[in-house]
């Protein structure tokens, strides 16, 4: 009964009495939500252009946020600095679709899937060869980004917003408009939707499937870049992020492979969620359950909508 | 070419269905078999046993029960670490309860623990497919290695927050603890290998095994031929944990000698054994011997190999080329034979028996 | 006890007591060898001679059979002749026409037959067999709905056999004394001849004559028990009548049935034959395809295969014979054997083969020796339906390719002024089934066998050498020898060509039709991607003209160096539209070409080859496998080719 | 080698589809059809294209589940079932395009047929003797029947992937009929198939439906194979029963000719 209590009840309880303390959760989670929903933004991208399940995302993130500081430490002015990670993370898309995604061309998707390790498996040891295995910090200032954090007084209380938070969020929304603007108009864009579709489709299009594949890993690039900066800003860049980055998993789960928009809402569901959870029921089970909840959540949804929250339905022909 | 077939015929099904129909076959089996168990523990030295051999067999163990889950009946799993973790503490705490029962029997017995945690997370298989189910079993995965380290019971609250593995004894000889033997230990562990090798082979060429390989080749089909898909899938997912489990006992009891669920079974190794499965090839218990030589050698051979060939290493970078090299060496393997090296064995193989025709 | 067995039953009587738990006969069925002991299947036969006699068939009655070889068509061979009863063994792949002629010559009252095609090739002309009282079917798939009451399945005649023994015992000692009674003068088996020329006789055999034979040639060859065959041979071939039938239930050993004709190398090399016989063509079937295979292989396959079988070529067949070889060599061959005989042996299903035998048909030197080279103890023996079988054989030792060896024990054997060999052997038969006359024309009065087979023996080792049919040794206009059938095995034996027949006969030069071996030159052609859409096209294809005039030419070559045969070098050649086919009536069932009939199908062909033409149009009949006939016309190309004169060899 | 099912004689009702309608989400698949199958007939189910023909076998054998109407199998009415019973209570099937189990043999696949008659122990599976050992044995004999049934002996051991598609259609009718089906659906047994390996298949056929007694329902587009195979046709159109009959009548029936024999010829 007393447990019943302390699980049904009392964390609404706790949330009525402390209202601020709610809304700043809320909040935390939905930063969060936002930084996964960009890790799964680039997974979307490739998984719908390639068909390929992209385990890398997030060392590619990792990997722009330390080239990035890397190449600063080396004395690059910052601008200059993420022009060449840009032109690195190219560079990158180019190498895996020549070395990877070429030679492996129909084959069946768990061997691409395993291919994405290897890719993994290769980052995680060219970045710490060339940039070294500790944590740095990343050159927010540098880069314009606010630092600091705003107070506002409301619901009785103090909630706190950081800068670099409502920085990353903006940015979020500005780079998601802008890809689905890239999609909706261009004519590369629209290719690549096609692709999705059907590889004949793009080809009538007029570009090579290679090319395509170069593109999107390339996109997926600099939304990792710019997820490695935001994250960066916030913590720091380190290995540690990429298993943070399996957080992205969960989401794409809930909002489907291939939507775009559930990547996000998947994002910000997973992100309120998961902050919810460990803040409010974490302490009954002594805590640290961010590192599952994400997946349970997933999991107990998908249970009742296997083909996931923007998924069609799936009837199975013979 | 060593192949003589010819005059080898066989008068009943028994012989027809044997798993070794082959005479050479059977031969090449029993000089491997003396190999393991006569030459090796005589001959070899420490280091071999240690960093070598035991390893080689824990992870051999695994990824026949991966394979057996991915391979055979086309379910990618991603807990297969957490699995291997619940054989570990399961041992772990019923050796403690019981001192007293032989350890070998706790090991075995703990493949149960984790074949029925297994069943629980195989449970969403029925509705979920594919990649979908993959990141589903990363929850068990993560769930599981947070109970580890949060449920303080399950290392009987010592300080360290790890398995200290104790001593055991089995026919008066140490098999367990800092006292026992190498020798030991290697022998205790190459005997489960072998028992459950040969049990997993049986099971895969018997009804069960098809049923299995239905299920992966079409499961609509299967389904109309009466095999019911949840009860096949679920006891893919046992049998599979129970050897993740056994290997998980094995790793903590007769290799690492106690340590903490988040070095010895966090997401890289699920991954890790995935690897194994998909390089030594899907489907193949020898595969899954092929992958775990392969992947469990690779960073011992590179560690004290490229210093041999002249190319001096501080650790840490000798750990990142590690990195890259592995990385680069799946994509490579991946690229050549997709179908693993089990394939290339059968092929070499095939081209043998039909020496000295090309097929 | 030994010699008292005259009768077949008999023999299985004894093996039944003497090898009684020794495997008698196994069947590849439903996956795994079957296997019978030499018990078990007296018992059986017993059980189905008394179903027989049950059914009516009594002494003297004959009986078809006509399948594949299967267990159960050997087991009604015996059960007849336990009654008495003659069977006529029958081509199983013959069109009904055909099996109507000799099912109506031999009178049957009974057939045993393998499956519902047979029944039904059966059932349609059997308003033509007043006598028939029954069809014994072995596999009933399809017959389940046939009301027709002469119809039997074999299982159930065994069963009732069996229940008829249970019921009153009396006639199992009935059956023993039958058995007992057979006469061994009597005729045991009706043997058709698919003659060369027109229609087939029915040869009879007596049963002791045919043991007396069999038994020489099994002490010959040291046969017994625990030797093994693969039945595979068409059951009406006095080929698998004598080396399995007939040697097997004397020496005793075990009998294998292959599952299915298309299963056959798969079975050969399963049960690892210890005693083996087969055509010259089986022989060069094989190799064509060995050759294809290994085209396929990797270049350092390629070179070891070469350099291997070269050194075979040198050293295997020397060290097979016993003769003396230098160490190097004797090591050289040593690890060929490591490397590639022994491995090929085993693949081809070679590997255990004690005693191997070909016959039919004069064997190409090169082919016979790249068998002997690899280690394999294949030996020439020459015979015919009419001696059952050996007339001449080789003995260990002293093998070659160019003889058909010394005369087989107890032969004797005389030539013609005209070179016709005439013998007389123990198995020699009694005389062809309802034609006297023909039996007359082969009888010479002092009781010798005309075998129509031209030959001299070679002075030095007393070996006969066969050259041809007697009446197709002929005579070109300039005066010298014309024998076709030699050169013909010559141009043979390249495995792009299937066959070829040869002309000459009384004109002033020698030509040839060619048919290209499909599998072959299709290959070639895939190789140099040649694309074809039929035989027709690819036989016309100029490349491939091109490559049999290579051959051609070589074969002359060949030919300038034989002081006999330099004049009958080919002149000029084409290549057949349409392979040569059996149900054309061009080749006979045992794919013997049947010379006169192609010459008169051909004429126009043949008259193009000597007027000078380079082209010829030719309309043919054919019979498609189902039976319906359709017609066939193409143009054929004419090419000519060098001859060389023979003291030097080179171009004239 | 077919347990004759009990109760039901030759002649008589095995399956009745009564009023069956199947739509996926508005589009209407089959609108209320009925007709029977008979124990030990040859049953054709034709239509053109789109006409629901295989929708049809799928709610037969419980992998669609009708919207309204019932089926009634040996005497037994349900509406919905799942296709793992219908397998167990006799109903079998073949597939428009093979479905076989590609990465096994022919034999394995024939023998994958046999599971449901299967039920040694686990541990004794383990052990692969005793029990185990003896019931893989007696059900490889059964399955070797029809190997040797379907003359496919050659291809006992080759992987089903490899073999060329008119084989593999041979092979999956032998694993329904490892089945021992009361009910055996084919579902296109010719698609694809050119003339010689055509009549191969119908003597199968018929074989099977003689040697066997087994209830055979088949789709069929080759409208000269159907009139010789079957005893009844049933026509669909649209989802909608149009005609039923023998062969003759069917070919008889005015509105068969304008909506599909006209057609087709």
């Amino acid at each position: 009964m007393d447990i019943l209590f302390k699980i049904l009840i009392d964390p609404f309880l706790q949330m009525g009495a402390m209202p601020d303390l709610f809304v700043q959760t809320i909040w935390d989670g939905f930063v969060t939500g936002v930084l996964y929903a960009l890790i799964a933004l680039g997974f979307v991208l490739i998984f719908k252009a390639s068909g390929v399940f992209n385990f890398a995302q997030g060392i590619m993130v990792v990997f722009a946020g330390l080239t990035l500081v890397g190449l600063y430490e080396m004395g690059l002015p910052a601008p200059l600095a993420v022009l060449v990670t840009l032109g690195v993370m190219f560079v990158l898309a180019l190498a895996i679709e020549r070395v990877v995604l070429r030679p492996l061309v129909n084959q069946p998707d768990i061997i691409l899937f395993m291919a994405t390790f290897g890719i993994t498996y290769f980052l995680i040891g060219l970045g710490e060869l060339i940039f070294g295995g500790n944590p740095k910090q990343m050159i927010t200032d540098q880069l314009f980004l606010p630092r600091g954090a705003i107070e506002v007084k409301m619901l009785g209380g103090f909630v706190q917003f950081q800068k670099i938070d409502i920085a990353a969020a903006v940015i979020a929304v500005v780079m998601i408009v802008a890809l689905a603007v890239f999609f909706q108009k261009t004519r590369i864009g629209r290719a690549l939707r096609a692709v999705a579709d059907s590889h004949k489709a793009a080809l009538s299009v007029g570009i090579s499937l290679n090319q395509i594949w170069v593109i999107v890993w390339f996109t997926a690039g600099i939304v990792a870049l710019v997820t490695g900066i935001m994250w960066g800003a916030r913590s720091d860049v380190s290995f540690g992020l990429q298993v943070i980055a399996l957080k992205a998993l969960p989401v794409l789960i809930l909002g489907g492979f291939t939507s775009v928009p559930g990547a996000i809402v998947g994002g910000l569901i997973i992100g309120i969620g998961e902050k919810l959870g460990e803040f409010y029921w974490g302490p009954l089970v002594g805590g640290g359950i961010e590192s599952w909840l994400a997946y349970c959540i997933a999991l107990g949804f998908l249970l009742f909508r296997p083909q996931g929250l923007f998924g069609d339905k799936i009837i199975e022909r013979i | 070419m060593f192949y003589r077939e010819t005059g080898q015929f066989k008068t009943n099904y028994a012989g027809d269905m044997a798993v070794f129909p082959i005479l050479q076959d059977r031969i090449g089996i029993a000089l491997i078999l003396v190999v393991a168990f006569v030459l090796i523990p005589l001959l070899g030295s420490d280091f071999l046993l240690s960093s070598v051999m035991i390893p080689f067999l824990v992870f051999s163990l695994a990824s026949i029960g991966l394979n057996i889950l991915t391979g055979y009946t086309g379910l990618i799993s991603l807990g297969t670490g957490a699995f291997m973790g619940v054989g570990a503490y399961a041992c772990y705490k019923l050796t403690t309860l019981f001192p007293e029962v032989n350890i070998v029997v706790w090991i075995v017995t703990a493949g149960f623990f984790s074949a029925f945690v297994g069943v629980l997370f195989g449970l969403p298989s029925l509705r979920i497919k594919g990649f979908y189910l993959a990141v589903a079993t990363l929850a068990a995965q993560f769930f599981l290695q947070w109970c580890f380290t949060r449920i303080p019971w399950l290392y009987n609250y010592n300080t360290s927050g790890a398995i200290e593995v104790g001593q055991r004894t089995l026919f008066g000889m140490n098999v367990t603890g800092p006292k026992a033997s190498l020798e030991a230990r290697y022998m205790v562990l190459l005997t489960l290998v072998t028992v459950l090798t040969w049990v997993a082979s049986n099971l895969m060429h018997g009804r069960i095994g098809r049923s299995f390989m239905a299920v992966r080749d079409m499961d609509i089909a299967a389904e109309l031929m009466g095999i019911d898909l949840l009860k096949t899938k679920l006891l893919a997912f046992a049998v599979s944990s129970f050897y993740a489990g056994v290997a998980g006992a094995a790793m903590m009891f007769l290799w690492y000698g106690g340590g903490e669920a988040n070095d010895a079974f966090n997401i890289n190794q699920s991954f890790l054994i995935l690897f194994m499965v998909i390089i030594g090839g899907l489907g193949s218990m020898i595969g899954s011997f092929f992958g775990a030589a392969f992947i469990s050698m690779l960073p011992t051979m590179l560690k004290f190999g490229l210093p041999a060939l002249g190319i001096p290493l501080a650790g840490a970078t000798a750990e990142h080329l590690t990195y890259i090299l592995v990385g680069s060496l799946i994509i490579f393997f991946l690229i050549v034979e997709p179908h693993g090296l089990a394939r290339l064995w059968q092929i070499g193989k095939q081209k043998l028996r039909m020496w000295p025709f090309p097929y | 006890m030994a010699t008292c067995e005259d009768t077949f039953p008999k023999l299985l009587m004894r093996n039944a007591v003497l090898y009684g738990d020794l495997p008698a006969l196994r069947h590849k069925y439903l996956g795994i060898w079957q296997t019978w002991t030499w018990a078990e299947v007296a018992e059986i036969v017993r059980a189905y001679a008394q179903g027989l006699q049950d059914l009516g068939l009594v002494h003297g009655d004959t009986i078809a059979i006509i399948g594949t070889n299967r267990p159960k068509l050997y087991w009604s061979m015996m059960a007849a002749q336990c009654l008495g009863a003659i069977p006529v063994p029958v081509y199983a792949d013959s069109v009904a026409e055909e099996m109507v002629y000799v099912l109506e010559h031999a009178g049957v009252t009974m057939a045993a037959v393998q499956d519902q095609e047979q029944v039904d090739k059966i059932f349609s002309v059997a308003d033509r067999l007043p006598k028939l009282k029954a069809v014994l079917y072995d596999w009933g798939r399809g017959l389940r709905d046939y009301d027709d009451d002469r119809l039997h399945a074999i299982d159930s005649l065994i069963i009732e056999g069996r229940t008829h023994f249970q019921k009153d015992p009396r006639t199992v000692t009935a059956l023993s004394h039958l058995i007992e009674q057979g006469k061994g003068s009597d005729v045991s088996v009706i043997l058709y001849t698919s003659g060369t020329t027109g229609r087939s006789k029915g040869v009879m055999l007596s049963a002791e004559r045919c043991i007396a034979a069999a038994k020489d040639s099994v002490s010959f060859d040291r046969l017994d028990e625990n030797d093994q065959v693969l039945a595979y041979l068409p059951l009406a071939w006095v080929g698998d009548h004598y080396m399995n039938y007939a040697q097997g239930l004397v020496a005793g050993f075990c009998m294998a049935c292959p599952e299915s004709t298309d299963t056959v190398e798969q079975d050969l090399r399963e049960i690892g034959p210890s005693f083996y016989f087969a055509p010259p063509r089986v022989f060069e079937n094989l190799l064509t395809r060995v050759t294809i295979r290994m085209e396929d292989a990797g270049a350092f396959k390629r070179w070891l295969f070469k350099t291997f079988i070269g050194i075979a070529k040198n050293y295997g067949e020397d060290i097979l014979n016993g003769k003396s070889v230098p160490l190097g060599g004797r090591l050289l061959y040593a690890l060929g054997n490591l490397l590639i005989y022994a491995p090929l042996k085993n693949v081809l299903g070679f590997s255990r083969i004690r005693v191997g035998y070909t016959a039919g048909e004069a064997i190409g030197p090169e082919l016979f020796s790249f068998y002997r080279s690899l280690g394999m103890n294949l030996k020439q023996l020459y015979g015919q339906t009419e001696a059952f079988l050996y007339v001449t054989v080789q003995p260990d030792g002293e093998i070659r390719a160019d003889t058909v060896g010394p005369l087989a024990p107890h032969v004797e054997v005389k030539l013609t002024e005209s070179g016709e060999v005439l013998f007389k052997s123990p198995g020699m038969f009694l005389g062809y089934f309802r034609d006297d006359e023909r039996t007359a024309e082969t009888l010479a009065d002092d009781g010798f066998i005309k075998t129509g087979d031209a030959g001299f023996f070679e002075p030095e080792s007393g070996h006969l050498k066969i050259i041809d049919r007697a009446k197709d040794v002929g005579k070109l206009k300039t005066g010298s020898l014309f024998p076709p059938k030699y050169i013909e095995n010559k141009l043979k034996f390249f495995p792009n060509i299937k066959e070829a027949v040869l002309f000459g006969d009384g004109h002033d030069f020698a030509t040839c039709f060619i048919n290209i071996d499909l599998t072959a030159v299709g290959n070639w052609a895939e190789r140099n991607n040649v694309s074809y859409a039929s035989y027709q096209e690819l036989a016309g294809h100029p490349d491939v003209y091109a490559m049999i005039a290579d051959h051609v030419t070589d074969t002359n070559r060949s030919l300038a160096h034989e002081p006999l045969m330099a004049g009958a070098q080919i002149k000029r050649f084409l290549i057949l539209h349409k392979e040569l086919d059996a149900d054309d009536g061009e080749l006979t069932r045992t794919q013997k070409v049947r010379r006169g009939f192609i010459a008169e199908r051909y004429a126009t062909l043949i008259e193009a080859l000597y007027n000078g033409t380079e082209l010829a149009d030719i309309t043919t009949e054919v019979t498609f496998e189902d039976g319906r006939k359709g017609a066939i016309s193409a143009r054929v190309r004419i090419s000519d080719c060098p001859v060389f004169s023979h003291e030097i060899g080179k171009a004239a | 080698m077919t347990r004759t099912s009990q109760s039901i004689q030759k002649g008589e009702v095995l399956l009745a589809v009564d009023q069956v309608s199947l739509s996926f989400g508005g589009v209407k698949a089959i609108t209320d059809v009925s007709f029977d199958i008979r124990k030990g007939e040859i049953r054709a189910i034709i239509g053109p294209n789109g006409a629901g023909k295989t929708s049809m076998l799928n709610v037969i054998n419980g992998f669609y589940h009708p919207q309204q109407g019932k089926i009634t199998f040996k005497g037994q009415t349900r509406s919905k079932m799942r296709p793992s019973v219908a397998a167990a209570q006799g109903i079998a099937r073949t597939f428009q395009n093979v479905a076989l189990f590609k990465g096994m043999s022919t034999l394995d696949n024939i023998m994958s047929g046999r599971t449901l008659k299967m039920n040694s122990h686990f541990f004794w599976q383990c052990l692969r003797h005793g029990p185990a050992m003896a019931e893989e044995i007696r059900h490889r004999e059964f399955v070797e029947d029809i190997i040797d049934f379907l003359e496919i002996q050659a291809i006992r051991k080759v992987p089903v992937g490899k073999l060329p598609y008119g084989l593999q259609k041979r092979v999956e009718l032998g694993r329904a009929l490892a089945m021992e089906p009361d009910l055996l659906l084919l579902d296109e047994p010719m698609a694809g198939m050119n003339l010689e390996e055509k009549e191969d298949m119908s003597r199968f056929i018929i074989d099977v439906n003689t040697q066997y007694g087994t209830t055979i329902a088949l789709i069929e587009h080759d409208m000269g194979v159907v009139m010789d195979l079957s005893d009844r046709v049933v026509v669909l159109e649209y989802g909608r029963k149009l005609a039923d009959g023998t062969p003759d009548e069917v070919k008889a029936d005015q509105s068969v000719i304008d909506a599909y024999l006209g057609v087709a010829h």
